[in-house]
């Protein structure tokens, strides 16, 4: 089993699903012959036809409306936005109607789609390109929401996200899609859609992370290993419905923590975790839950973007502020 | 812009298709269907049952016993007409203007009440069971329509789906989005513009500049046509010809029926506020169900014992539905919680614990 | 001077900009003859004409766009959104451009334009008309969003709204257009578009809220009165940027505090507004940050809504907690 | 769907102008400027200028000194054509591959660099201080025409408002509803589809079962036309008629050119993974520039060295603007929020002052 990355581990598990169940349709721009922008759907359009790869045309609404009829039909359709500006004009559909059609009929029309999308900075992308509307997403009753940070994470979770009944909105930080190689057993095995991953144990404090910043907060973990301090760093992975059972237990133990996200800090979902925190945990705080985001300006174009990007290095002082916390 | 030597390289035109005039008499050969009056007459009775609801549903909400209400006087002959032509597996989508549609279709009046009262359990549709609910966000189910009629289309079933929506949807570019990609993948599916001449406030003319509505699908390379909205028996015609071309395979088309609203937008609305009393009387002499009575009693299909007979009974189907609307009782706090997911995350079980206590004590509610 | 309602209020403030300003103009459907749906606009239409009241063609996204439009050439466009969920489809527009004008041409074009739509529920409204979309607007840089609670304050804000150089989402609570009165000066004044409102001094703990649920924390201000528990409310109004100042001044006297929104919890505004608190008043916490929010389902129909909805007993009952915390 | 005796209630054309054929022969009268060859030399001037700079930038791209870049080979004499038809107080709002109109208008290569080399001060502008910066997210820029137009129109000012957009944008909602808003309020604005028959890997025929694209404009009630897009005199011709008619209070209208991209998406795309070479080959034989000097050499307007010394002269100002452009320091941190308000709030002006601090130390960032 040789190592992949993580686009194609996307790959990877959109063959493995399609190949499982025929209801499994993948569609939106340039996702046929071409196979994607960043190449998630290379091949399949080849393997599986015309019949259940559809490149649309230039309509992100669409997409994500014509998912939702599919859907109600039982189809499972996965649909990709091709980059993360241009996923806003789906929001309505999402919110106005995928996350509400079963509860609008009772049940009786369902909504099992996926709707992927690349999101995060620091490929040096064109404007528009970069952005991390996450907390959006997050705040939609009826969706889930997942950010894999880890080939074998995203194979896992994409599984499980088309095999839902509900619908998932999938983020893939494209800075990580041929950054991070890993093997990957195609075995069809899901992971849950509910749990945070601890992917580094740790008694001192907490970095809690999604998406590229999970890599961040390992390179701080180590940075801070080597002056002594040991973090335990958790990916939360589904932001939606979150895990707050695993945060709990790892702040409650450090009593400090560091929440990394690369999306503007206010109303950025980090707001949500603290909250959560300090709802339930606040006796075992020994010092303020730290964010570590991007700023709350425009994502700037890319000569400028390395300044706008949280990084190991801020994760690294936030930790040391709060370890310092008398 | 033109000068005369430029090639002509596309041509277009939209045809309107009428069977009887305003008075009901036949202005072309009729459709073979006519030749049946029974055919007709449940026509007819599909279009009282609907305006017979409406009434009810008004007075309820005058009455304070159902939400804010949107009529559909004057326009039963585009709800019955395309629902008439749709086979029971075919899918409807539609606005919130088409209750007609939606009562022939087998959503029952309790159904309807209880969607416009206020409760979920409305859409929940006990007889058609792939049909959508009514779509409140305008034009924003017609991408919904291509995706049922890709899904129709994937399973090779020979079915269609259709799409209803207004003069003013016809603004919103997912529904423009939709057409295209019906189209160019040559889905079965029909979008339906039921034209009342106005979008709350907005007369037609305002909505936009394009001569007819159905152009709005030369813009997507479809057929398009018009068809007298207040003619069930055109509207049934030109809906069960489209319908039946995207049943064989043959792609999507535009149809728009002219019709006219002759009541306020909803219960909320105020039409005076916005348009003259003047420019709504004639429209009075041009509504549907008048128009089919004359061509019924004309042919001696139809006599004042049979209308009497119909109201009676739907009268009493109408004060039914409404008596058991009236008696049902709300769902349980609970039921805001267990249809959101398949599964209730964590999290929510809390929340819905929550909700359930404090339901408990309503009366606290308001201190 | 009669009282006024808070509808009234808007319709105030949008003529007196009107007259003071001729490039502000006011577009949406229905808002010409009909007045708009809610009566907002009523009047305008008559006294201003055609050329600077437009009914619009029903495009919410167009709405949006072409007050970017008219904003860069140096109008101030008004637009209305008629109901909370049709603001969706602006997003696109509000997040993609309408934000990023000025930063995007280093100032050479910009944008300044206020989208208004009522929000919230309570009024028995159909489906789609009484959501809390708040906190996706705020997490936006560029943007700013206000939520104006009585009738004088929906004016002076409203002023302010107007004649800021930059983007701002102005969401109007429907259940309070017609509930609230007060006598409103019409002189012009604009409020501060950067500071929240103290409306009750209190010691014991801080209620904080805005649209309808100030009245919500009055109301449980005076409950607690009863019972000998002293509250200070405060109607946060300018969700962004957010006053953290005087927020903070307030929880750091009291130790406790609660947030109200109607707002889904996961996700809503209120995790930032706790998250802030916690990262700069900790010391100061005495109890956990509660927050009182809608539920993390879909907004039910009317008939469920009064049990969706966060109310005075709910924020009562979250206050005790927070004094009842050892 | 249709019957014979159905009324034609409404009709449509769409004609093609062209004036120069594939190797520069007149096809019919010339529009009156060409009849100054000077004119005609300065078109051609701007098609080649555009072509330097679009070598350049791409192999500014190849070499890592630019960020991914779209080029516009071949569709030059649409940027071209349509700039050179507007008067200088218009606005262009472009999409992001008419380098040629901003070029025409007075962006200047450097501002073109900075922009696609990832600094925001490429879209400061100035020279041309109202045209819109670059649009990306594919047709959202249609909207803001409507508002530019409407703006231009209360004004009184004679002036119009020009949107460039590719043929995948013409399947985007908000381009339609602004055509529709264009025609209903009679906006001075022309809608220019630059054709070029690809949108990244999905080809024109899988974009749309529209016949033509000028045809979305049927659907606003809207003029449309389309035109030779790799005819630069055409284009400038009907163009112009189009502001024209803009400008004079007759309305919108909607213009689509027909050209052909050359080269791949954007230096990030790899075409040959979705056509065929066979399938562009020929269509070099059309490219406008070769074209427009057949055409101009026939009339002895053009000779060798007049194309040398072009050359020399384009040369050596795309190698001045990469130059001053490669010598260009990057914004300060600030930058980053010095544009995100009028006046910075606050809690923005402590997260300035953390960028700052951060970035003292751009060497720890990557430890
Ligand atoms: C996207 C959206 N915007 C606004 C509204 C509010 N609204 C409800 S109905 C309506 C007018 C619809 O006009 P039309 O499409 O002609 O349908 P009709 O009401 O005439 O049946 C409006 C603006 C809405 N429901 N959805
Ligand atoms: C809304 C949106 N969706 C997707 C993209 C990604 N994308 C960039 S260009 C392009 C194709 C555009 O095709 P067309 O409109 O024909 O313009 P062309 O690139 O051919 O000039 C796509 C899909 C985008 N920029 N914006
Ligand atoms: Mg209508
Ligand atoms: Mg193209």
């Amino acid at each position: 089993m040789a190592e992949i990355n993580l686009v194609q581990a996307i790959n990877l598990a959109l063959a493995h699903a399609m190949t499982d169940d025929p209801s499994v349709l993948v569609l939106g721009e340039d996702v046929g012959l071409d196979g994607g922008v960043f190449r998630a759907t290379d091949g399949l359009f080849a393997r599986f036809g015309a019949q259940r790869v559809f490149d649309t045309p230039l309509s992100e609404a669409l997409i994500a409306g014509m998912s939702i009829g599919l859907a109600a039909q039982g189809f499972r359709p996965v649909a990709e936005i091709q980059f993360t500006g241009f996923v806003y004009p789906t929001i309505d559909q999402m919110a106005n109607h995928a996350s509400r059609l079963r509860t609008r009929t009772r049940g009786r029309l369902t909504c099992p789609m996926v709707l992927r999308s690349p999101c995060g900075g620091g490929i040096h992308a064109p404007e528009h390109h970069s952005e991390s509307p996450e907390a959006m997403f997050a705040h939609i009753p009826g969706l889930r929401v997942v950010i894999p940070s880890s080939p074998a994470r995203a194979y896992g979770l994409l599984l499980a996200a088309i095999r839902d009944p509900d619908p998932v909105v999938f983020l893939e930080p494209s800075r990580l899609y041929r950054a991070t190689h890993e093997t990957v057993a195609d075995d069809g095995e899901a992971l849950p859609l509910d749990r945070s991953f601890v992917l580094r144990e740790g008694g001192d404090v907490t970095l809690i992370a999604w998406g590229a910043m999970v890599q961040e907060a390992l390179a701080a973990a180590e940075e801070l290993e080597a002056s002594g301090i040991d973090a335990e760093v958790i990916d939360v992975a589904t932001l939606k419905p979150l895990d707050t059972a695993t945060i709990l237990a790892s702040v409650c133990r450090t009593g400090r923590c560091v929440i990394a996200h690369e999306a503007p800090l206010t109303g950025g979902f980090g707001g949500e975790i603290a909250a959560r925190i300090v709802e339930r945990g606040l006796v075992s705080l020994l010092a303020p839950v730290e964010r570590v985001a991007g700023y709350d300006t425009v994502m700037p174009l890319p000569r400028l973007e390395q300044y706008y990007l949280p990084n190991a290095t801020r994760i690294v002082a936030a930790a040391r502020r709060a370890r310092a916390y008398a | 812009m033109r000068d005369v030597e430029d090639d002509v390289v596309a041509q277009f035109d939209v045809r309107l298709r009428r069977c009887l005039d305003a008075a009901g008499v036949p202005i072309s050969a009729l459709p073979g269907f006519a030749e049946d009056v029974r055919e007709l007459v449940a026509l007819y009775r599909g279009m009282v049952r609907t305006r017979q609801f409406d009434a009810k549903a008004i007075a309820l909400q005058r009455t304070g016993r159902l939400g804010t209400y949107a009529s559909s006087l004057g326009q039963e002959a585009v709800a019955v007409g395309a629902a008439s032509a749709m086979q029971p597996d075919d899918v409807l989508l539609p606005s919130f203007r088409e209750h007609g549609a939606q009562l022939w279709r087998g959503v029952s009046m309790l159904e309807l009440l209880l969607y416009w009262g206020g409760d979920e359990r409305g859409s929940r549709f006990h007889e058609t069971r792939q049909d959508f609910p009514v779509c409140v966000p305008v034009g924003s189910h017609a991408p919904h329509a291509a995706g049922v009629a890709l899904a129709l289309k994937l399973r090779g079933e020979g079915r269609a789906a259709l799409c209803i929506y207004g003069d003013g949807a016809t603004s919103k570019g997912d529904v423009d989005e939709a057409l295209n990609v019906a189209g160019v993948w040559l889905l079965p599916a029909v979008f339906l513009i039921s034209n009342n001449q106005w979008a709350i406030s907005v007369p037609r003319a305002r909505q936009s500049a394009a001569e007819t509505l159905a152009q709005k699908g030369i813009a997507a390379g479809l057929p398009c046509i018009q068809v007298d909205g207040n003619d069930v028996i055109a509207m049934r015609d030109t809906v069960g010809r489209a319908l039946q071309r995207a049943r064989a395979g043959a792609g999507a088309s535009v149809v728009e029926a002219l019709t006219y609203r002759l009541g306020d937008h909803t219960t909320a609305d105020d039409a005076s506020r916005y348009r003259k009393d003047a420019e709504v009387s004639p429209h009075w002499a041009e509504e549907p169900i008048a128009r089919l009575r004359a061509y019924l009693a004309k042919v001696g299909a139809w006599h004042r014992e049979d209308e009497e007979r119909l109201l009676i009974e739907i009268g009493a189907e109408v004060e039914t539905a409404a008596s058991v609307y009236l008696a049902t009782p709300p769902q349980p706090v609970e039921s805001m919680f267990d249809f959101t997911y398949a599964a209730l995350p964590a999290a929510l079980i809390e929340q819905r614990s929550a909700a359930v206590s404090e339901a408990g004590t309503p009366e606290a509610r308001h201190g």
